[in-house]
């Protein structure tokens, strides 16, 4: 049988990954789709842990999580899209309205 | 153990010779003779061997090996590879797709219990979904790797198109889950073995809907904006030719079987004939002994199956052939506005009529 | 296509439809700069069978210029044969005789329903449905068999002369005329079935490509496209030629001037000019069907063979042409498309000096961009199909 | 798929028997399929209309499908007058095509310029891009049409590998 | 066969994710997404969740990466300054330190043996009930955050009429 | 006569532009000098009375040898009074323009391309003056008289 | 171009009332059935299915007196009639001796408005006239039948021939005198068609 630590691990491998594109990639949309690559292994490791302790409540957690990252998904393309008519880029370093 | 796995592959072997081998060659010429006989004309008649014509059946054949011996061409500027990969991701899922579909009850064979489905899954209908979706990223990636713009414009619209009509289509299938109370197509086929509890009684609306949607989600006429040949040459597939535009058109011919298939299985009684049970089936056939029983049964039941699915893809051919197609904005707008909010009532008087 | 390709960095998309483009018939560009599915711009480029007609028929002689007026409109060429010859009849200030006309009536509104026809079918094949293109392709056939019986081909009759027709109706037509009908008649009512009410086709047709009377007329409208905006205006009523003002018919007329107008129309013109045809075969007289009138066309073979001054004169008038007099006039007959009006300049000559067509869907066919501002790509397929822009007469 | 490539390689062994039967079933099947690319410009295309209709029915010779991308077509039919305005867009389409490919020139505008001998035309396509068959008739009767066709499809039984592929048109063009 | 389902599903996840990190064209690093995500689903199966494994494809593969996608193509982007500058090589250092630090954390800390499994664990049947008794506020809670995206996106995504 | 109020009305309204009017087997001709076409054709639009609101046609003829050698001829037609009138305006080869009526009626827009086209008579005024049958970089103008027929270009047509 | 006020100054003043319309066809307004397109569907259905099965049933039950119900020609095998006006292919009309009628008066190639024609003259012992090259440019015949109408001597006329025209050469276009030639009892037909409808009593 795989051992649960065996899930852990390669939920920790996926969300680092995710994590250093994050950090690393400055295209805005291949960031989103690192979030949801740490999202998605942030719900590996919930759906292990739900069957080894053998309760549920993580499948639910799951089920949010999914709904979270579609109403993410959906503000933030709609951001992209606002962003790319105005500054003709997706690169996040260029987007700096905020800095006033 | 073993036994299993024979099952298994039997039924594989089975699905997959009757779709690949027999309804996707034949489609093409289904749907050209239909059409000329439709249209007041006869249609392909004359590639002959050896002098036999039998009707024009060969010209899928002479189609097929012409088609395998023309010049594959990657347009310059493509994405090799997402174009290579492309009609591979449409077939698939319209292949793997008829995995879940139940094609015949549960049987006992040497004392070996046999159900007439490859995969039996507790969430076949969301298996189904699912794949149905995977089958956009085909069209997508084969309308944005062909470096046009008119597959661009294509897969554009196939994407946002088959996004919408899944929607739809999720919720009107929800009338049926709660109808049926089961997401297991073996189940809801079980059930329908009494007449009057077909889903086109139970769920007339919902058959509507979903045919539909089916149609939406297949692209077919009047849904065939992503290919509009007066407005987008050929849509997505513009830029293909050889093998992997007839795989595009293969996929959308056996995605054609098996939504009949589904809608046959969900609406129309899957494998029963109307107020026959399986054990009438069995006992009609006892003189043939139980094994012999069996199998009999299971004929009728693959045959009245096949013919269901059959009648579905006339009327899917006969659909195509009639109606004019829409305008995309037309598509959206009766995707959302109208299908859409029906789906959502449908399901509110099911969920009524349950509660009642 | 690669040049447009780097437009698509910006938001809108310039996209070259044509002119081998399904939907465009092979003799027009547009170049449609698009917003999303938008148009924001359409720019028209015609010229793509421009063969040059005025130029050869200002090197032929009269006689030769007819086989090219069959190409101008080659859906309906007979209408076309019928202009040009009543207008050089009105150059030559003779009219032919009473039979004739009546064969002309019939051979033109035969043209007429074939082409509408086809429009109407190559219209619906262009939104999608099939089905019906192959019903009308099925209805022009059985006209064009009987034009065949009559002219001796199936398009390009070349059919009228010079104060006269070729040849007379063969016998029998007018049966076969009414039993031709019957199935046009039942094809016909299985397309309007088809189209009518069926609310797909009425989505994609009414309130697409609209024009208001005023800018119609403006935009110099004629036919069936002007008559949809509600203007009943129609040659064949407001300066009746030929025996039309004998002929009891209606002008049907829309009201909005949409594409969903202009396809109601034509499947109203196609009942009114069977209507008309059958009037015309009930009443037509015995009697000549050519003028007598040696100077205005080729010798029969009767002289020819046995009298040897008509062989000369035959002679003279095949290698010279026949030699209208001097003076310019436009005369006009109700195409399929409008008005197909002919300018002809003669200066005595045996060669036209000019030969000008005033093609009717050429104004319709400017109109395009205005029409199409601000509507959506797949707006250009019905209404370029209704306004029925057929390249040989647009082009010449 | 690179068939046609491929084969063309192995030229030397053209004589063997195996090969000659492939080719013959390869050519059967490619006469029994003619993929229409529909060039119509002109009054030819009323006829073509005709042909493909109820009446005549191209798709009796099981060349029924008007595939409007190039890609997809085998036999390009110009369907009418070719004017110099159109031929780089001829000549595009052509190169455009897949090998084999196939053209008919369907009528006389097509095939020598007609009766247009003028400023405007090309005279003949077969000045632009190679021709396989010529249907002569202004506009051809739709009886003429399938008769090239069918002229075609013999054609189309006696060629050999070596004949592919046939590669872009002769003539260069700026588009 | 649990096993080696688990480390084929594992390596492909794994791969799938570093070619999304380093792919410079947004397409691919949208299909190595998808890739990632249908190879989790397939974890998800091994882990008896088959409810999760097929919303994971209809949801993520099939209805957010669509949409992705559908950006990238209507956008089409490229991606010019492909280059990192150092400070970024820096970044990802870090990021790589994090990751090991992780890794030991875990796997030095949890050690739970499996439990036995129920009859009907992780199927629809049993999602849906927990979804509407013990978690009825949590899911009408999820109801108004995707009501409120739809209206956010569309209010963000709509062109000012003034353009 | 009808269309006798028309020229008789024009006559009276351009005596100085107007250069000779006649009825020929019933097309009403107008012969006027070029210069004020613009407001001739405005007149004949706006004129209650005569309200010629189709432009039916315009085209040019080239009577090469005559001087002036070009004739631009417009044909227009009034609906509410059903009438019809040809205007000729004549054009010398040295000053080959005349004022373009796009602004009057905008159905000239093309044709008055198409004569620009194919007999080089430039209309002023006109707001997209280009070729429209033939296409760019085509030489000379082929419905001029002295344009031989078989004259081919081969700037982008086949090598023949 | 269309939005100058002028324009829209004048457009105001048209005479819409004076046009008065014959026959108003209404736009037609869709009932609520219709609108749900199920039942307009449906009825498309119906006719396209009464097509399929009429002709389906017409191949095995085939209407009195025809072979099936679809209209179809089976061309190779089956072959229109051509009416007698039918123009094909031109053909010269030799005599029964096999000498061709023709003089080689020139009138064919004068009117031939495609240059198909060429005539070489020549002259026999006798003195009398004949072609001594005839040649017929078959790709470039329009087939408009003025070479028959306007020949004096019954030479040239069109006959029914259609069949076996397609070349794959171009050069096998060109139909010299002697392919052109057809014995006279086999274009009797046409060339009483011809004498009739070109007599005098037509004029």
């Amino acid at each position: 049988m795989v051992s649960l630590n065996s899930y852990l691990i390669l939920g920790a491998l996926l969300f680092s990954i995710g994590a250093i594109g994050v950090f690393t990639r400055r295209n805005a949309l291949i960031i989103y789709m690192c979030i949801e690559l740490m999202l998605n292994a942030v719900n590996l490791t919930f759906v292990a842990f739900s069957k080894y302790l053998g309760n549920m409540d993580g499948h639910i957690f799951v089920f949010m999580i999914m709904t979270v990252a579609a109403a993410e998904a959906a503000v933030g393309l709609a951001i992209i899209i606002a962003l790319f008519r105005n500054k003709e880029t997706v690169n996040v370093d260029a987007i700096n309205l905020m800095k006033g | 153990m073993i036994a299993d796995l024979t099952e298994t592959i039997v039924k594989i072997l089975f699905i997959f010779s009757i779709n690949v081998g027999f309804y996707a060659p034949i489609l093409g010429w289904v749907e050209r003779k239909q059409s000329a006989l439709m249209q007041d004309r006869v249609g392909a008649n004359r590639a002959n061997i050896f002098n036999f014509k039998i009707i024009g059946l060969f010209h899928p054949i002479a189609d097929a090996v012409k088609v395998l011996t023309k010049e594959d061409f990657i347009p310059e500027g493509a994405d090799k590879f997402f174009h290579t990969l492309a009609p591979f991701l449409s077939l698939t899922p319209a292949i793997v797709t008829f995995a879940v579909i139940p094609f015949g009850g549960a049987y006992e064979l040497w004392g070996h219990p046999v159900k007439l489905v490859i995969a039996d899954l507790n969430v076949g209908m969301l298996f189904i979904f699912a794949f149905a979706s995977l089958s956009t990223y085909g069209v997508v990636l084969g309308g944005w790797s062909s470096n046009n713009n008119w597959s661009l414009l294509g897969g554009l619209r196939a994407s946002a198109q088959m996004l919408s009509y899944e929607v739809a289509m999720g919720l009107t299938l929800i009338g049926v889950f709660m109808v049926y109370g089961s997401l297991r197509l073996t189940d809801i086929g079980m059930i329908q073995e009494n007449f009057f509890r077909w889903g086109i009684f139970m769920q007339p609306l919902g058959f509507v809907l979903f045919f539909t949607c089916a149609i939406a989600e297949n692209k077919r006429a009047p849904f065939d904006q992503p290919e509009a040949e007066s407005e987008l040459v050929a849509g997505y597939f513009t830029e293909y030719s050889s093998m992997k535009f007839v795989m595009f058109w293969m996929g959308e011919f056996l995605e054609i079987v098996t939504i009949s298939g589904i809608v046959t299985t969900l609406f129309f009684g899957a494998w029963h004939l109307p107020f026959v049970t399986d054990q009438m089936l069995v006992s009609f056939f006892a003189g043939a002994g139980p094994n012999g029983a069996a199998l009999l049964a299971m004929l009728v039941n693959v045959v009245v199956f096949f013919a269901k699915v059959s009648f579905f893809i006339w009327l899917m051919m006969t659909i195509r052939w009639t109606l004019p197609r829409f305008r995309y904005d037309q598509v959206m707008r009766l995707g959302w506005k109208m299908l859409l909010p029906l789906a959502l009532i449908n399901i509110f008087i099911t969920g009524i009529v349950l509660l009642v | 296509m690669t040049d447009s390709a780097k437009n698509l960095h910006t938001e809108q998309m310039v996209i070259n439809m044509g002119p081998s483009h399904p939907v465009t018939h092979g003799t027009v560009k547009f170049t449609v700069t698009l917003d999303g599915e938008t148009i924001d711009d359409l720019k028209v480029d015609i010229g793509y069978l421009h063969r040059g007609f005025e130029k050869m028929c200002e090197n032929g002689t009269w006689e030769q210029v007819m086989p090219y007026t069959d190409r101008l409109n080659y859906v309906s060429p007979l209408i076309n044969n019928v202009g040009y010859a009543l207008a050089v009849e009105k150059l030559f200030g003779v009219q032919a005789p009473e039979r004739c006309q009546y064969i002309r009536v019939i051979i033109s509104e035969m043209a007429r329903i074939c082409d509408h026809f086809t429009n109407i079918a190559a219209g619906a094949m262009e939104v999608g449905a099939m089905t019906v293109f192959l019903y009308f392709v099925e209805a022009r056939d059985l006209l064009w068999d009987l034009l065949e019986e009559l002219c001796g081909a199936r398009v390009t009759a070349n059919y009228v002369r010079f104060g006269g027709v070729k040849n007379d109706l063969p016998e029998g037509f007018g049966a076969k005329t009414a039993q031709a009908f019957e199935t046009c008649r039942k094809l016909w009512v299985d397309v309007d079935k088809l189209l009518t009410k069926n609310r797909i086709f009425i989505d994609r047709m009414r309130d697409v490509g609209t024009m208001p009377a005023q800018e119609a007329i403006a935009h110099g409208f004629t036919g069936p496209c002007l008559r949809a905006s509600g203007v009943p205006y129609d040659v064949r009523k407001a300066q009746p030629y030929l025996v039309y003002d004998q002929m009891d018919f209606e002008v049907p007329v829309g009201e909005t001037g949409d594409n969903f107008d202009r396809y109601l129309v034509r499947m109203e013109e196609i009942n009114q000019s069977m209507r008309i045809v059958e009037q015309a075969l009930a009443r037509i007289p015995r009697g000549p069907i050519n003028l007598d009138m040696p100077a205005l066309r080729w010798q029969s073979k009767d002289d020819t063979y046995n009298r040897i001054e008509a062989l000369i004169f035959h002679f003279k008038t095949v290698t010279e042409g026949v030699k209208p007099p001097a003076g310019e006039i436009y005369s006009a007959v109700e195409g399929a498309n409008g008005e197909l009006g002919f300018y002809l300049v003669s200066d005595g000559s045996g060669k036209p000096v000019k030969c000008r067509v005033r093609p009717p869907c050429f104004p319709l066919t400017a109109a395009m961009p205005r029409m199409m501002r601000g509507r959506l790509i797949a707006d250009i397929v019905p209404t370029f199909d209704m306004i029925n822009m057929i390249g040989g007469e647009c082009d010449r | 798929m690179g068939i046609t490539t491929a084969f063309s390689t192995e030229e030397p062994l053209g004589g063997s028997v195996v090969l000659t039967k492939l080719e013959a079933a390869i050519n059967w099947s490619r006469k029994y399929s003619f993929f229409l690319y529909p060039f119509a410009t002109a009054c030819c295309a009323m006829e073509f209309m005709a042909v493909g209709g109820p009446r005549y029915d191209l798709d009796r010779f099981g060349a029924a499908l008007p595939r409007f991308s190039p890609r997809q077509a085998d036999l390009l039919m110009v369907v009418g007058t070719i004017t110099h305005k159109q031929a780089p867009i001829l000549v595009k389409v052509y190169n455009q095509m897949t090998e084999p490919k196939w053209v008919m020139a369907f009528g006389v505008c097509a095939v020598s310029g007609g009766f247009y001998d003028n400023y405007a035309t090309v005279q003949g396509i077969d000045t632009l891009i190679p021709v396989d068959v010529y249907i002569p008739g202004c506009p051809p009767r739709p009886e003429m049409v399938l008769d090239g066709l069918m002229k075609l499809q013999e054609k189309v039984t006696k060629e050999k590998w070596s004949d592919w592929p046939r590669g872009p048109a002769p003539v260069k063009m700026k588009c | 066969m649990q096993l080696l389902m688990f480390y084929l599903l594992g390596f492909g996840a794994v791969i799938s994710a570093l070619l999304l990190v380093t792919n410079k064209r947004p397409v691919a690093a949208a299909m190595s997404l998808i890739t990632v995500m249908l190879c989790l689903a397939g974890l998800y199966v091994l882990l008896d969740a088959h409810l999760i494994a097929a919303l994971q494809i209809i949801v993520y593969a099939g209805a957010i990466m669509v949409l992705f996608l559908f950006v990238i193509m209507l956008l089409n982007i490229e991606e010019k300054s492909g280059r990192l500058s150092n400070r970024k090589i820096a970044l990802q250092f870090v990021g790589i330190l994090v990751v090991g630090a992780t890794l030991i954390a875990v796997a030095g800390l949890i050690k739970i043996s499996p439990a036995q499994v129920t009859d009907g664990f992780g199927t629809t049947e049993a999602v849906g009930k927990m979804l509407f008794t013990d978690f009825l506020l949590p899911f009408e809670i999820a109801s108004i955050l995707l009501l409120a995206a739809i209206v956010g996106a569309v209010i963000l995504a709509k062109r000012r009429i003034d353009d | 006569m009808s269309t006798n109020v028309t020229l008789d009305k024009l006559s009276r309204q351009f005596p100085r532009s107007v250069v000779e009017t006649h009825t020929h087997r019933g097309d009403a001709t107008a012969i006027v000098r070029k210069d004020e076409i613009l407001a001739i054709c405005r007149f004949l639009r706006d004129d209650p009375e005569l309200a010629y609101d189709f432009m039916m046609d315009l085209t040019a003829v080239d009577y090469l040898g005559k001087e002036p050698r070009f004739e631009v001829v417009y044909h227009l037609y009034s609906l509410s009074k059903n009438q019809r009138v040809r205007i000729k305006a004549r054009v010398p080869e040295a000053d080959c323009t005349i004022d373009s009526i796009v602004s009057i009626w905008v159905a000239a827009d093309w044709f008055e391309r198409e004569v620009f086209d194919l007999y080089g008579i430039i209309f002023n005024g006109h707001p997209n003056l280009k070729r429209l049958l033939l296409y760019e970089g085509f030489e000379g103008h082929p419905l001029r008289k002295d344009y031989p027929l078989k004259k081919r270009q081969p700037l982008i047509g086949p090598l023949n | 171009m269309t939005d100058n006020k002028a324009f829209q100054a004048w457009v105001g003043t048209l005479p819409a009332d004076k046009l008065k319309p014959k026959k108003v066809r209404k736009n037609i307004e869709l009932s609520l059935w219709e609108r749900v397109y199920l039942i307009e569907v449906l009825r498309g259905l119906a006719i396209t299915s009464r097509h399929f099965f009429g002709n389906l049933v017409g191949f095995v039950v085939p209407p009195k007196g025809k072979k099936r119900k679809i209209p179809t020609v089976y061309y190779p095998e089956e072959k229109a009639v051509m009416p007698p006006a039918y123009r094909g292919r031109p053909t010269l009309v030799a005599n029964a001796d096999g000498t061709e009628r023709c003089v080689a008066c020139g009138l064919c190639e004068k009117i031939c408005p495609a240059f198909a024609i060429s005539i070489v003259g020549d002259e026999r012992q006798d003195g009398s006239r004949y072609p001594g090259s005839y040649t017929l440019d078959l790709s470039r015949c329009v087939f408009c039948g003025y070479c028959e109408e306007v020949c004096p001597k019954e030479a040239i006329v069109m006959s029914e021939e259609y069949e076996g025209l397609c070349t794959t050469r171009r050069g096998d276009m060109l139909y010299t005198k002697e392919q052109l030639l057809k014995p006279v009892d086999q274009l009797q037909k046409r060339i009483d068609y011809v004498r009739r409808i070109y007599a005098k009593c037509n004029y």
